[in-house]
């Protein structure tokens, strides 16, 4: 008869955290700012919620079936990807431009890697910025919210900072909106992304990954602040044309990225130097291209360049050993 | 080797652009259109087998001392004999094929022929060989400029394939889709292969 | 030793000056040709934007300056008359949007003498393919036709105008409308000195 | 002094030289399978680059004009690079061997890149005086070399990941490099031309 | 024209005289086998090998830092003239296979505990020596296939190794990779094998293991010449291996097996009718 | 003194510490078992070879197999009785090893020839002849022979002895008893360690979730200038190198040892030890083991003689409820998991731990998703993800190169790592890689 004891390597206990768990967080930490987006934008933006998240995980399926794999499913991390990915669009993305996404995000953005955790670049993202280069025209088509029973309906209206950059370029001033409506920015009544609109529900979302120590502060704080003070310093040299840092804060996904993409542990540094330098990164071209660039919003792009740094980061901030000895020259 | 064996290997086992991996350049950035790739492709070969034909001729002549530069000059002739031609002929494509005609001087693939085979080769062989290869190079940015035309602009050769109503994928003739069709038709073939064996 | 040294010197140089000497040959037999090639794409691209005509405008010109380029050299605009049995029907030039998508546009448009655009025709640009590059659609430049400074507003749609932009490429379109503008300012400021007779040859 | 740091950052981000350009594809994906390797390439390019665009503005403005032979263009300044790099090749292998280990190794395999002769026919074409091809020259040089070494990184990282058997090799570093590329259309815009 | 002439000839005379000049005074001693193998590299310069530039390939060649077989422009005829100027033969007098002497796989054999741990047969083993009970059974966690360069084994469902005799080259990286010792190199004509690694005495090995080799001695006495049996196992005497297929349908417990008519059970791997030919293969 | 901040290192990590089932019990003596099984093998260096056939009659604290070269020990017989076998039984490290059976008769009595010294009167290099003769080697769990670290070389200095109190594994408890009920034992180990490395400085480290010992032994060290520091609760706080720096602010060169920064490490237990062996002349035939684990019905301390098997110390503890599924000996960070209950429990031994199927953690290990909590968690400041990244690939000179020989070994990486890889078994394979590829150049 087979010995039933088991033998192993130590050590014997493990502290119980494992991926699908913290999989399983984030997305809880998301559900604040979906169901506001449900709330919002109504329909359509349940249809772009469900169109990605089923795509991605019939994506996966289908990747893991052809590469003969085990299912992957239960790890949460392409339903994860599904739902940041339809955060990240617009409410009124067509059904076949969201599916698209979600092949693009699971096939290319992930599985050529080899799945899970071997993707350089955040896949949610590289999804997004194909489509946003592809498909200008339907991903820059964005709507008011019309929340669920208000009566109101939805109308096309430009994301704060589209409409700033289109200011700025033909008066060489900011708009009236870019000075005012902070309010309305908190709350989630601008234009934009499915899931990028309320500060407060992405502020939460945040914490609560903070608290439970699925994230470490290092990359939002850094992130954040590289903003704010940037965007500070240029507010200081000219208020007229540069918007005051609050607004870049509060539009945009800044929050949503700093917060739920940037800290992607698969693209991002190990080391907290490392998370700290790429957080600074992010903050840096988000404002440039924000600013000068050709795009309104800079935070996908600002991501997925610093996701492409991540493996020098990696490389040139490694901790000093305990007892490292230098060696000799 | 018979010069029928000579000829094919250009063209799948050898092909410059799929197995070499040579001459990356202009592969990736003229295949806008299935027409640009086929024009890149033309003017290679035609440099191709005349700098192979006279490398071959003169390979006695050349002291081995000078013969890079001897190659480069006889390259370079041919390039701009091309480029001479095409401005007078074909206008339309000389526009927009651009810089990267003066630069099929530095496509290696046409310098790594030259010293690979032609210069250790008689004439014949050595045009066999560099049409064969510049077909095979022909022949892959072709299918590269197909692809990519197809997917971007919905049609192949001008001709419309998907209809008015198809969305055209811009990603595909611009640079990342330059890259990210070559890597797909790469494992593609890598799978085919594998299948094959 | 010597002698190995002195055949490298003679072959390379003897090699490089057959190619000097090619090469100068066929570019004379390719020189004519290519003169040739270039006045036709450039009757094309005038016959594009002038009515009927039975002259050689790419011989009636008349190049005025116009202001001098960021490095201080002075920018000359040539100015192409096409006529019809010796009646002049419109005047044919350049002018450059800087402000495109992704660098320079060149345009060359086409005025008839009622200082209404007869047409326009894109020439040189980089937009990018699929979005931008869509100015080259006759749909697009057959908005011009017939607009004359006083008869349209000069914006796009977008910006309160009356020229349809191009659905989310807008600065392009922005930029033709700008420049083809400051063309037809320019042209009737020195409208005296462009139809002048004679013009310089 | 803002016009030269345009074209400075125009040829290092927004037309990179690799990613947008499509010059010197083929050291790109050969020599960057080391971080280490890679960086010593971009030196070396950097440097041939630098010269090459300074020799060859003479040549055009020099002799190729004033002779009212520009078609030479190229064999004349492919000839002048070829034998420029081979030379200072050699100079640097029998003077300086440390030198010669991190940047004369590359000079060979800098000869057949389209980069470097694209950096000089692209200067004659955008007519730029001598100064400002001096930039340029070194601003594609720098471009060349970050987009190399986040590359090489990238592969480096890439050789411990499970990719499926097709995609294994190239096509996962072609596939890379259009992400990479994706990326860099970020910076689309920032400054133009 | 005469301008035209005299410009490119002048590079030329120029360049050629800068160059020989350089060559002269800059001349460093290069080993004369890099020449050789720079000689017939293609000179593409391309990169393709990962080394900046052909002459670094060339070194690295001669110097043994790197295989030869990198170069993509130059393809199998650069290879074989390397191969020709570094004096390696490519070809062995006499071809080998590696053999998997065990079939105790995880439905066979008995394990001595339940493992829980890396999938590595070297980490395994250095748990209370390997959760197989067989000291010398195949562990079935795969070291070997993942050492393998060519891909010549594949692990069965049950978790055994088997070796497909036309993939194999005989490189032995496998042997050196498993920690059991239980991969042996055999004559590639020879088919027949006696499948068990276990030197315990008849009796333990029937404890743990359906398939193994109790020592009997039945081999022996059906064929004196073709086999031996030390230390409780039996081995085939490969010079006679012809004379060992007489004692395959003998052995009590099925543990002498014939290669051409079939792999251990649960190997996808179609049995190889003749014996096979590694030039034909390769 | 608690509220001030408790001295610690970088790293680490709070497991469930889950002493509170054995940490009241006071030391009990374990009953001698049916027969002893005493392997040649116990300790860190070459084994002993075994001077004693069957059929002889040995007293306690009799050789029974002597030291083979500098760093080796000998081995003592654990009672009195008669030698029943000499051959290979099952030994922890889960093999069959040469080993001496025996059965006691009962009396239990002493080698008569044994005999205490004052070690006021002995000299340095008496003292450690004697510890050496006594069989002491650390008792903390590697067994490393105490003479050789209490000789180091003329040119290493060493002015700090470091008692090892802290017992960071979870739930061992067996020094926190001995803290407490021995302290006169320990106080006077280290007096002797002092005098043999000549240095007046000690210091015992004490985690500080054992507040009781470090009270009481502040009480009792208070006339003999030995300093007790109180630690902040993180594993492997117990770990050399890591107490190193906790205590004294130093750090071991990488690839050095303790004595490279003029420190000497000895766990309590050893200390104990000594003085035994000193005053009263005693071998190591016998230490503390914590008896413990949710498949055992009564954890205990129990105070055994070495050779007695697992099963007997099981017994001892009123046996299993339920069918064991996994047998540690040691603690459940570090420890080994053993074949079966038959092997004995030797010098080594300072915990045996038995879980039951439901109590082990069952999961699938997953890619790595580069969250970094197993570099965060390093005390040496590792990056175990790359390391074992490498080690997959058998990399050998990469992982070298991002110091996989420096791993302690001490779990934090495999037990935090949300794939639950087995980043330590990884980092083990490859470290056997290098220093293969080391020994071949
Ligand atoms: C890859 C890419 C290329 C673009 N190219 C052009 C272009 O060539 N011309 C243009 O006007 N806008 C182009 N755009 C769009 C502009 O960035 C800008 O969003 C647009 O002009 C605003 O137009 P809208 O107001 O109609 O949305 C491009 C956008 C992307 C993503
Ligand atoms: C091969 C070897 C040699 C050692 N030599 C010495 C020594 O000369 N002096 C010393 O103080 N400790 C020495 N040590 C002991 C170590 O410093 C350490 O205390 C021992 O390995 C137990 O540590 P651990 O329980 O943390 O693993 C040696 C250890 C080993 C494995
Ligand atoms: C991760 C780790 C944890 C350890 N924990 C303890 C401990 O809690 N108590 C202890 O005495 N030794 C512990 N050790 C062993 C010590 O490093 C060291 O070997 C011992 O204190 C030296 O004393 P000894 O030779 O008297 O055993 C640990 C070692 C490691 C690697
Ligand atoms: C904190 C956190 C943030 C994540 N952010 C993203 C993301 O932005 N995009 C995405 O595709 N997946 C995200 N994931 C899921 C997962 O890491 C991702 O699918 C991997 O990149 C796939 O290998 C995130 C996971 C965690 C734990
Ligand atoms: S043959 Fe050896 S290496 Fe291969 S699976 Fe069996 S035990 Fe492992
Ligand atoms: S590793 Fe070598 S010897 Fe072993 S099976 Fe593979 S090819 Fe054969
Ligand atoms: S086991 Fe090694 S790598 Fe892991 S945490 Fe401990 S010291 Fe670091
Ligand atoms: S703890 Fe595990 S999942 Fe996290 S980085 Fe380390 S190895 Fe990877
Ligand atoms: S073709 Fe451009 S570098 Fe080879």
């Amino acid at each position: 008869m087979d010995n039933q004891l088991y033998l192993s390597s130590s050590p014997h206990i493990h502290s119980g955290e494992t991926t699908d768990k913290v999989m399983r967080l984030v997305i809880y930490a998301l559900l604040p700012a979906t169901l506001l987006s449900i709330y919002f934008f109504g329909l359509p933006a349940l249809s772009v919620l469900l169109i990605c998240t089923l795509g991605c995980l019939a994506f996966e399926a289908l990747s893991c079936k052809l590469l003969k794999q085990p299912l992957t499913l239960s790890d949460g991390s392409a339903a994860l990807t599904g739902i940041l990915l339809a955060l990240n669009l617009p409410p009124s993305t067509p059904w076949w431009l969201s599916l698209l996404g979600a092949a693009i995000a699971i096939l290319i953005g992930k599985q050529v890697y080899g799945g899970l955790g071997y993707n350089p670049f955040n896949p949610a993202l590289v999804a997004r910025v194909v489509l946003l280069i592809s498909f200008p025209v339907q991903m820059t088509s964005w709507t008011t919210p019309a929340p669920l029973g208000s009566g109101i309906d939805a109308v096309t209206a430009a994301t704060p900072l589209g409409e700033m950059q289109t200011a700025v370029m033909l008066t060489g001033k900011l708009p009236e909106l870019a000075i005012s409506g902070y309010t309305d920015y908190l709350l989630g009544h601008m234009a934009g992304s499915v899931g990028e609109v309320s500060a407060l529900a992405l502020l939460l979302g945040g914490l609560f990954l903070l608290f439970k120590k699925i994230i470490s502060w290092h990359i939002p704080v850094s992130f954040i602040g590289t903003v704010l003070v940037l965007g500070g310093i240029f507010w200081l040299v000219d208020a007229g044309r540069y918007p005051n840092p609050i607004f870049h804060l509060l539009t945009g996904g800044l929050l949503l990225g700093a917060f739920f993409m940037a800290t992607d542990m698969v693209t991002s540094p190990v080391t907290c130097k490392g998370m700290l330098l790429f957080g600074c990164g992010c903050g840096l071209l988000t404002v440039l291209i924000r600013l000068f660039g050709g795009y309104p919003e800079g935070v996908s792009f600002a991501i997925l360049l610093m996701n492409a740094c991540t493996p020098l980061i990696d490389r040139y901030t490694r901790p000093k050993i305990y007892g490292q000895v230098e060696p000799q020259a | 080797m018979s010069l029928a064996k000579e000829f094919s290997k250009g063209i799948w086992k050898e092909n410059a652009v799929f197995k070499l991996l040579l001459g990356m350049c202009p592969v990736l950035a003229v295949t806008t259109s299935a027409e640009n790739g086929l024009g890149m492709g033309l003017a290679t070969t035609f440099v191709l087998v005349y700098s192979n034909i006279v490398v071959a001729l003169l390979r006695k002549l050349i002291p081995s001392g000078v013969r890079i530069p001897a190659f480069i000059i006889i390259i370079a002739s041919f390039v701009t004999v091309v480029q001479l031609c095409m401005e007078a002929w074909v206008y339309d494509l000389y526009q927009a094929l651009g810089i990267f005609i003066p630069l099929i001087v530095v496509n290696c693939l046409i310098l790594g022929r030259a010293e690979a085979f032609a210069s250790k080769n008689p004439v014949v062989a050595a045009a066999v060989d560099g049409s064969g290869m510049g077909l095979g190079f022909t022949l892959s940015l072709f299918i590269l400029g197909a692809v990519r035309e197809l997917f971007g602009s919905g049609a192949i050769l001008g001709f419309s394939i998907f209809g008015a109503s198809y969305q055209p994928m811009l990603l595909m003739i611009l640079p990342p889709g330059a890259f990210i069709t070559l890597g797909l038709l790469l494992a593609g073939m890598n799978k085919f292969e594998a299948r094959k064996s | 030793m010597l002698k190995e040294m002195s055949r490298l010197l003679i072959t390379l140089t003897l090699i490089a000056a057959c190619a000097g000497l090619i090469l100068s040959l066929v570019e004379s037999s390719t020189r004519e040709p290519i003169k040739e090639q270039r006045r036709l794409q450039m009757l094309k691209a005038l016959s594009a934007v002038l009515p009927e005509f039975d002259n050689s405008p790419d011989s009636d010109i008349v190049t005025l300056e116009n202001g001098v380029d960021k490095k201080g050299n002075p920018v000359e605009v040539t100015f192409y008359r096409g006529r019809k049995a010796a009646q002049l029907v419109g005047t044919a030039f350049k002018v450059v949007a800087p402000d495109g998508y992704s660098g320079n546009i060149e345009v060359m448009i086409g005025v008839k003498p009622d200082e209404k655009l007869n047409a326009v025709e894109i020439l040189a640009h980089a937009e990018t393919p699929g979005l931008g590059s869509k100015i080259t659609d006759a749909k697009f430049k057959d908005i011009f036709k017939g607009k004359g400074l006083d008869n349209a507003d000069w914006r796009v749609k977008k910006d309160g105008g009356e020229f349809d932009q191009i659905t989310g490429a807008t600065i392009s379109p922005r930029a033709i409308v700008g420049a083809v503008k400051k063309g037809l300012q320019f042209y009737r400021k020195n409208q005296r000195k462009i139809l002048a007779e004679g013009g310089q040859q | 002094m803002v016009e030269l740091l345009l074209i400075l950052i125009s040829a290092v981000f927004v037309n990179n030289f690799v990613l947008a350009r499509f010059l010197g594809i083929c050291p790109f994906l050969g020599v960057s399978k080391k971080v280490e390797t890679a960086l010593g390439m971009g030196m070396a390019v950097i440097f041939v680059m630098t010269v090459a665009s300074v020799v060859t503005w003479f040549i055009q403005y020099l002799v190729l004009i004033p002779f009212g032979i520009e078609y030479l263009q190229t064999i004349a300044f492919i000839l002048v690079i070829a034998s420029l790099v081979q030379l200072v090749e050699m100079v640097i292998q029998k003077t300086s061997p440390v030198l010669y280990q991190s940047l004369g190794i590359f000079l060979p395999l800098i000869t057949t890149n389209c980069a470097v002769l694209g950096v000089a026919v692209l200067s004659i074409q955008k007519s730029y005086s001598f100064l400002e091809s001096v930039v340029f020259a070194l601003g594609a040089g720098l471009g060349f070399t970050l987009a190399m070494v986040l590359f090489a990184g990238l592969r480096e990282r890439l050789d411990l990941c499970p990719v499926p058997k097709a995609f294994r090799g190239t096509a996962i570093a072609l596939i890379t490099a259009g992400l990479l590329s994706l990326a860099f259309m970020g910076f689309a815009g920032l400054v133009k031309g | 024209m005469l301008a035209a002439v005299l410009t490119i000839g002048g590079i030329g005379l120029v360049a050629a005289v800068a160059l020989g000049i350089a060559a002269k005074k800059f001349a460093v001693e290069v080993d004369p086998r890099e020449l050789a193998v720079l000689e017939v590299l293609p000179g593409a310069n391309c990169g393709a090998c990962g080394l900046p530039g052909c002459a670094g390939y060339a070194k690295g060649v001669v110097e043994g830092t790197i295989a030869a077989n990198l170069c993509t422009p130059g393809g199998a005829e650069s290879v074989e003239q390397i191969a020709h100027i570094l004096g390696i033969e490519a070809v062995t007098a006499d071809p080998k296979v590696a053999v998997v002497l065990c079939q105790g796989d995880n439905q066979k054999a008995t394990a001595k505990y339940r493992y829980l741990g890396l999938d590595d047969c070297n980490a395994a083993q250095k748990i209370a020596d390997g959760p197989k009970a067989c000291p010398g059974g195949c562990l079935g966690l795969g070291s070997c296939e993942r050492a393998c360069p060519f891909g010549a084994i594949e692990m069965t469902p049950e978790g055994l190794a088997v070796i497909s005799r036309e993939k194999c080259t005989g490189c032995e990286k496998c042997v050196a990779a498993c920690p059991r010792q239980v991969i042996s190199m055999a004559p590639l004509d020879a088919m027949t094998h006696v499948l068990c690694n276990s030197h315990d005495k008849g009796a333990a090995v029937r404890k743990y293991c359906q398939i193994g080799c109790i020592a009997c001695h039945i081999c022996k006495k059906t064929a004196p010449e073709a086999y031996k049996v030390e230390n409780f196992l039996a081995i085939v005497e490969y010079e006679h291996h012809l004379e060992a297929a007489a004692a395959i349908g003998k052995c009590p417990t099925k543990c002498i097996r014939d290669f051409s008519t079939g792999y251990p059970q649960g190997s996808s791997y179609p049995a190889p009718s003749v014996p096979v030919n590694r030039d034909s293969a390769a | 003194m608690t509220t001030m901040k408790q001295k610690t290192f970088a790293g680490g990590l709070h497991p469930p510490d889950s002493k509170k089932y054995s940490a009241h019990k006071p030391i009990e003596r374990c009953p001698l078992p049916d027969e002893l099984i005493i392997p040649a093998a116990q300790h860190i260096g070459a084994p002993a070879e075994i001077c004693v056939a069957v059929g002889e009659r040995v007293k306690k604290g009799q050789v029974i197999a002597v030291a083979k070269g500098f760093v080796s020990v000998p081995i003592h017989a654990s009672t009195s009785g008669e030698v029943i076998a000499v051959e290979p039984r099952l030994h922890p490290m889960g093999r069959p090893l040469p080993s001496v059976v025996i059965k006691p008769d009962g009396a239990d009595q002493w080698d008569e020839t044994l005999k205490g010294n004052d070690p006021e009167q002995l000299d340095a290099a008496t003292l450690k002849n004697l510890i050496r003769d006594a069989g002491i080697v650390g008792l903390g769990g590697a067994t490393f022979p105490a003479h050789v670290k209490l000789s180091p070389p003329q040119d290493k200095a060493i002015d700090t002895l470091i008692l090892n109190g802290v017992e960071c594994e979870p739930f061992l408890t067996a020094d926190h008893r001995l803290m407490l009920e021995e302290a006169e034992r320990i106080i006077d180990g280290i007096k002797i360690l002092c005098k043999v490395l000549a240095v007046d400085k000690a210091i015992i480290g004490i985690e500080a979730n054992k507040p009781d010992a470090i009270e009481y032994l502040r009480k009792e060290c208070a006339p003999h200038q030995i300093q007790v520091q109180s630690l902040k609760v993180q594993y492997p706080q117990g770990a050399e190198k890591q107490l190193i720096d906790a205590c004294t602010g130093r750090q071991v060169p990488s690839g050095g040892l303790p004595m490279d920064c003029g420190i000497v490490v000895q766990n309590v237990g050893t200390a104990a030890a000594i003085s035994d062996a000193i005053r009263l002349g005693r071998p190591l035939v016998e230490r503390i083991t914590t008896i413990t684990g949710p498949a055992v019905v009564e954890a205990k301390n129990l105070l055994i003689a070495i050779g007695t098997p697992l099963s007997h110390l099981v017994a001892q503890c009123g046996g299993l409820n339920g069918e064991p599924a996994k047998i540690i000996m040691g603690g459940p960070m570090m420890g080994q998991t053993q074949l079966s209950l038959e092997v004995p429990a030797i010098r080594g031994t300072s915990g045996l731990l038995i879980f039951r199927e439901e109590d082990l953690p069952q999961m699938k290990a997953g890619p790595c998703i580069r969250c970094g909590r197993c570099i965060s968690v390093c005390p040496i400041h590792l990056q175990p993800t790359t390391i074992a990244a490498y080690a997959r690939l058998e990399l050998v000179d990469e992982a070298a190169d991002y110091h996989a020989l420096d791993c302690i070994e001490c779990g934090c990486c495999t037990y935090i790592c949300p794939a639950t890889l087995p980043l330590v078994q990884s980092i083990r394979h490859i470290k056997g890689g290098i220093l293969a590829k080391r020994r071949k150049l």
